[in-house]
């Protein structure tokens, strides 16, 4: 019952056995990889199956909040699921250079993985950390000086992020004495002071750095820009949505108030306008899409700001949405990534290319019948219905967003479609392999188009599960307690 | 012959690395002692081939008690340098004059020119800069005032240590 | 009164570690200055953990002599959970360092300068460069001729950054 | 253990050399001054951990020691040999 | 017996003392690692004597740190000699005496 | 227009942390899991230093995912630094002199003398301050100190890498022995033991071993990778580097000429 744990451990025991393995045989390092993410895959989807109710597992045998606990919901096991999901299609099958890229990945979905699962706020910091430091290698695995330098710029921010998030860990621990996130749940009424609502404010900052929250997303564009496309489509794509999924298990169980929602709503506005005027500005394809991210966890932010099951649901459709999206985007500019204007003529090259953009595009604007409408529109009935002044700012900043996004989007759909030069097809001509994931992502969402209501009905399954804290904190903590706690349990009741 | 050499190596880095296990656990319980010759074994089995330093010891009775004698002799040098250092550092005109010069050393061995230059940096108003070949760089804080040969230089500060040092290294 | 007042100086001081280094990161240029004050960053941040599981008068959490027989013990002892955080976040540390600094002996060895301003400026030219966008910056100075300024920081350690 | 007069004394020495050593740590004027001051205070600190040890009556602070002084031995050496590069 | 060990703690941390104190009065790097040297290094051994009388079971793991020092003390200022006689520091002298010429020169 | 930003930016954060302190309930944390572990650790895990129950036992994750970041930043290291690495490997550093007698000689004697001090500290972890992570830095410590004597000396670096990846592994597999005894993942083995002595605390010391080699394998090869290529900011090295891009190699030859 407890194989779980597998998720995490597979993927590291293989990472550290990967050089052994590769000075053994070459050809062993490239399908042992994709053998442990299939395995992933199984044990997630397995417990996917079998899921009743949430599920607490303590680690090590040790029941929390002493020990760590992993926290099994529909929300974490669907991200446990899509971690592996991910990866086996951005793997790199054609990489025959070494093992270090590989070893980087395996460690990269292990960490991701922990990540999804764990139900501690230092736990959660330790494998946020594993991630950051195997996205570091991996944003500089190109190589080139760019690269070099703009990850020394993410990893400068990133120390920053760090030393902010464990500032804060550190005072949620002055303040409640322990770091199970049920048990700080229990205790949240002694976060609801300067202090408590300061850790959260520097835990979302430093955390944010992943997700691309707005002080701390300098280093966006350019790690995005200098990586190989297949690297930015899982930062961009997969990694920044587990930092959203710590900062909203973080806001359920323990910040319940409205100004950690008003923060984390004046965050996402601030990211939709910065990100989505850059982009608007910005020249080529890489970048554009880059700053166009940061606008859409804007929109994330914003979404999980609405209290209750409404913005719960927008905020996972949205971040579904973007997941498919992204990536997928990504995947379209290794041959496409010189200026916009230099298109022309990209439709001809090579037309499945071309359909997929536009239908990325269109669903990321929110064109109706696409899933992206349908995300958006739960947004803004949230927004709506939220009826606050803020909220109705925000209202007014996302469909100006849209606008925007529409106009930078359609304009360069327009330049891939007029007619070029004949002389620049074959610069043009995207690579099968990345076309080939590319359009697996398309058909994802065409896929969703079409199960829109089981997918509705699964969505507000997973929200009112997730938004329901008292779920949370019961699900942890109803393992047997050992008596201490108990008593003191009772006594802070 | 050579594998000769290698036992006494290998025999003499693993009782020296078992009595410093031994003086660090402070103990002698079995299993303490059982982890202490498993460390013992792996640390002189990994480090071996890269010492080359142990192979001028002396292994004979003598030379034992030369290492008792000089361990006396360097004390009584070290406490002497530190009350000359006192008497130096308090008296209110600082009476140094302090020089760089070369003094010689007739031990073959590594490990006893690095022992000599050790006690020659925690002895009296000297301490050892460089050492090569068989010429150790000392600053000397207080040179005669006149300057010193090579060979005066030897006989002040080097050749009381080199005595006792040859007694168990070559 | 006097717990109090040691309290509040350990807290102020962890503070003040954080504060000290954040700021050198944000105003700093020379790059390995950064990493340095990242690095006092950090251990501010670290104090601040290790502080919390801070008891006056009470000992090191670790069963020796008599305490060995007679458990639960009755001596003070201080929480034993920062501790363990601490050595985690003390080698998480040690390695985003190590990272950093082999960076920036590659982003050295490529642009021959440790101002981070510098660096910025020519990696976005580099970028502009192989995206095809030609940037203000690559008109002024044309393809391929950036000047390289003088190799001063020839000492990576002392000369820092006064540039 | 309480300490009596002269261990008092005795600690308040060292305290008194760790003093003058942070004040040639902070005035310099070179890198190997503010290097050989840390190199002496790491010895009195060595020192001063085994006085600790006695103080709170614990053997624990000895291995503490131990560490210290090889770890800042190294650390040392480390920073000679770039002193050593870095004027040549 | 704890007078004796009182009094050689008092006199090892009087050396430290005055280590230290070396340190801040002597002109030269050459001569504050001859006197931090040395004085910290016989003031640290003597203050473990002294614990080592105080603690008898502990005798054992002072003797280890005493040999430990005893070997690193002496290498470490050696070490930093060399590192500031080859960065290119000349020894002071006392103003008003001429150089000697057989100073700078090794073989 | 930077610069001010991040004056405000830094100054803005100041005082958020100054109001922090200010703000603090005087007399410290609550230390809720803190009493319960002090009161309980000795009798479930058996080990006399409660630190290592917490770091190994109740933590042991946060511990396997701390050498999981050594090894990825290690291997980050090298994924950065490799192209330059394989080429002057053998060849002896520019920059530094040749190395003084005294200290080769001394590096050499304490190698053993370091690594056995490491291997203590590793050994003892569950009854002393030590552990597998301070052990480990002494050891590494251990194979850093010749290199730092004589700089040209190579790294065995398939070596470490054999020590990295198997001391790795078996933490993680003596978590999923425990797994498959029908008890969770991590959980401790081998009962408790005698409390205080060597062989107690059942498999944490084995477990500390494992930490401790990784650790020290894992500094080695950082601290190496980091000193070989480094020239001692002589930068020829940037001229004769091969780089892996058009763009970087364009550059090196400006550097050169």
């Amino acid at each position: 019952m407890n194989n779980i744990a597998f998720n995490v451990a597979l993927p590291l025991l293989t990472a550290f056995l990967l050089p052994i393995i590769s000075s053994g045989s070459k050809s062993a390092t490239r399908f042992v990889g994709p053998f442990v993410l299939l395995a992933m895959l199984w044990f997630a989807l397995a417990y996917f199956n079998v899921l009743q109710h949430p599920v607490a597992i303590a680690l090590g045998g040790f029941l929390p909040p002493l020990g760590i606990s992993f926290h099994l919901d529909n929300l974490s096991l669907l991200m446990a699921a899509l971690i592996p999901l991910m990866m086996l299609l951005l793997w790199p099958y054609n990489n025959r250079e070494g093992f270090r890229e590989e070893s980087l990945l395996l460690l990269l979905a292990g960490a991701a993985s922990g990540l999804a699962l764990s139900g501690d706020l230092f736990n959660i910091y330790v494998f946020y950390e594993l991630l950051s430091v195997a996205s570091f290698g991996l944003a500089a695995a190109n190589r080139t000086a760019a690269a070099f330098a703009a990850t020394f710029r993410y990893v400068i921010i990133s120390g920053l992020g760090t030393v902010l998030a464990l500032t804060g860990i550190a005072l949620i621990y002055t303040q409640t004495g322990t770091l199970n996130l049920a048990h700080i749940g229990l205790l949240a009424s002694q976060l609801n002071n300067p202090v408590g609502l300061s850790a959260f404010a520097l835990i979302v900052i430093g955390i944010g750095v992943k997700a691309e929250i707005f002080p701390v997303n300098g280093w966006v564009p350019e790690v995005y820009s200098t990586a190989s496309p297949r690297i930015s489509a899982l930062l961009a794509g997969l990694i920044s949505k587990l930092a959203v999924l710590v900062i909203i298990r973080l806001l359920v169980v323990a910040y319940q108030g409205s100004q950690a929602l008003t923060l984390l709503l004046v965050l996402g506005m601030l990211g939709i306008i910065w990100g989505e005027l850059s982009a608007w500005h910005s020249k080529d394809l890489k970048r554009m899409f880059s700053f166009s991210s940061i606008g859409q966890l804007g929109m994330v932010l914003v979404a999980f700001s609405i209290p209750g099951d409404a913005g719960m649901a927008a905020g996972i459709a949205m971040m579904l949405h973007h997941l498919v999206v992204k990536p997928g985007m990504f995947l379209l500019t290794e041959n496409w990534n010189g200026p916009i204007k230099k298109l022309k003529g990209a439709a001809t090259s090579s037309p499945l290319a071309a359909f997929l953009f536009m239908l990325f595009a269109l669903s990321m604007i929110g064109v109706p019948p696409l899933p992206g409408f349908w995300a958006k529109l739960l947004l803004v009935t949230g927004l709506v219905e939220a009826n606050a002044p803020l909220y109705i700012i925000a209202l007014v900043v996302l469909l100006t967003a849209t606008v925007i996004e529409a106009h930078y989007l359609m304009s360069t759909a327009l330049k891939i479609f007029s007619r070029g030069k004949k002389k620049h097809f074959k610069k043009l001509l995207q690579t099968p392999f990345n076309l080939t994931i590319a359009t697996i992502f398309g058909a994802v969402l065409l896929a969703a188009l079409f199960t829109l209501t089981p997918l509705g009905n699964k969505l507000n399954q997973i929200a009112t599960e997730s938004s329901d804290r008292s779920l949370y904190i019961k699900t942890t903590l109803s393992l047997k307690l050992p008596p201490q706690v108990k008593q003191q349990v009772s006594k802070v009741q | 012959m050579l594998n000769r050499l290698n036992l006494h190596h290998h025999l003499f880095l693993f009782s020296t690395m078992l009595l410093l296990w031994v003086l660090l656990t402070g103990s002698i319980a079995v299993d303490e002692l059982i982890a202490g010759v498993i460390v013992a074994a792996v640390v002189s089995l990994i480090s071996a081939p890269y010492i080359t330093i142990f192979d001028g010891i002396r292994y004979s009775p003598m030379a034992l008690i030369s290492v008792f004698t000089y361990l006396g002799y360097f004390f009584i040098a070290l406490i002497r340098a530190n009350f000359d250092m006192a008497r130096r550092v308090l008296s209110p005109s600082l009476p140094i004059s302090p020089e760089l010069l070369e003094v010689e050393t007739h031990l073959e061995s590594k490990l006893g020119q690095m022992l000599l230059a050790n006690s020659i940096t925690l002895t009296p108003g000297t301490l050892s800069v460089e050492l090569r070949h068989n010429r150790i760089l000392v600053h000397w804080i207080a040179a005669p005032e006149e300057g010193v040969s090579l060979e005066q230089a030897t006989k002040d500060i080097a050749t009381g240590f080199e005595k006792h040092i040859s007694g168990f290294l070559k | 009164m006097t717990t109090n007042l040691i309290h509040w100086l350990l807290y102020g001081g962890a503070m003040g570690l954080i504060v000290i280094g954040i700021v050198g990161v944000v105003t700093l240029t020379n790059i390995f200055r950064i990493i340095l004050a990242l690095v006092i960053a950090e251990a501010g941040a670290n104090l601040l953990l290790v502080i919390a599981g801070y008891r006056f008068d009470a000992i090191a959490p670790i069963l020796t002599g008599q305490a060995l027989s007679a458990m639960p013990t009755t001596q003070i002892m201080v929480d034993p959970v920062p501790q363990a955080m601490v050595l985690t976040s003390i080698v998480i540390g040690v390695g985003v360092q190590a990272l950093a600094l082999a960076l920036v002996l590659k982003v050295y060895k490529n642009y021959q300068t440790l101002d981070l301003r510098e660096i910025h400026h020519r990696m976005l030219a580099d970028i502009d460069h192989s995206s095809g966008v030609i940037s203000l910056l690559s008109e002024e100075q044309p393809k391929g001729e950036r000047p390289l300024p003088e190799p001063e920081t020839k000492n990576v350690l002392n000369s820092g950054g006064e540039k | 253990m309480t300490f009596n007069l002269l261990e008092l004394l005795a600690a308040g020495f060292i305290g008194a050399a760790l003093l003058l050593g942070l004040i040639r740590l902070i005035i310099g004027p070179d890198a190997p001054d503010r290097v050989i001051s840390a190199d002496t205070m790491s010895v009195t600190v060595t020192a001063g951990l085994t006085v600790f040890a006695a103080y709170f009556n614990s053997a624990l602070f000895l291995d503490v020691a131990l560490v210290y002084g090889a770890i800042s031995f190294i650390g040392l050496i480390a920073i000679a040999r770039v002193i050593e590069g870095s004027n040549s | 017996m704890r007078l004796i060990a009182d009094i050689l703690l008092l006199l090892g941390a009087i050396f430290c003392f005055l280590g230290a104190l070396g340190l801040i009065r002597m002109p030269d790097i050459y001569n504050r690692i001859q006197a931090g040297t040395k004085a910290a290094t016989l003031g640290s051994i003597a203050i473990m004597l002294g614990i080592g009388m105080l603690y008898p079971e502990w005798w054992s793991k002072l003797l280890c740190i005493i040999g430990f020092l005893l070997f690193t003390s002496p290498v470490s200022s050696s070490v930093l000699a060399r590192a500031v006689y080859l960065s290119g520091i000349k020894p002071w002298s006392k103003p008003k005496q001429p150089l000697k010429n057989s100073a700078g020169e090794k073989s | 227009m930077r610069n001010i930003s991040a004056l405000v930016f830094a100054s803005g954060l100041a005082f958020l942390l100054l109001v922090i302190t200010w703000q603090f309930i005087l007399g410290g944390a609550p230390m809720l899991i803190g009493e319960a572990i002090l009161q309980q650790a000795a009798e479930e895990l058996g080990a006399a230093n409660l630190v290592t129950s917490v770091v190994l036992g109740y933590r042991g994750i946060d511990t396997l995912g701390e050498i999981a970041i050594l090894f990825t930043a290690s291997t980050a290291t090298s994924l950065v630094l490799s192209s330059i690495a394989e080429k002057t490997s053998a060849k002896s550093k520019p920059g530094l002199r040749d190395d003084g007698t005294i200290l080769a000689s001394s590096a050499s004697l304490f190698f053993p003398l370091l690594m056995t001090i490491g291997l203590y500290i590793i050994l003892h972890g569950h009854l002393t301050p030590g552990g597998g992570f301070q052990g480990g830095v002494i050891l590494a410590a251990a194979f850093f100190l010749p290199l730092l004597a004589v700089p040209g000396r190579g790294v065995n670096h398939s070596g470490l890498a054999l020590v990295e990846g198997f001391a790795g592994a078996s933490f993680i597999v003596i978590g999923i022995i425990a797994l498959f005894q029908g008890k969770a993942f991590l959980q401790p083995l081998f009962g408790h033991g005698e409390m205080g002595s060597l062989l107690s605390a059942g498999s944490l010391p084995l477990l500390y071993i494992a930490v401790g080699l990784k650790v020290g394998a894992e500094l080695s090869g950082l601290l190496a990778n980091l000193a070989e290529p480094s020239g001692n900011g002589d930068e020829t090295l940037s001229a004769t580097e091969s780089a892996s891009t058009e763009q970087t190699s364009m550059q090196a030859e400006k550097t050169k000429s």
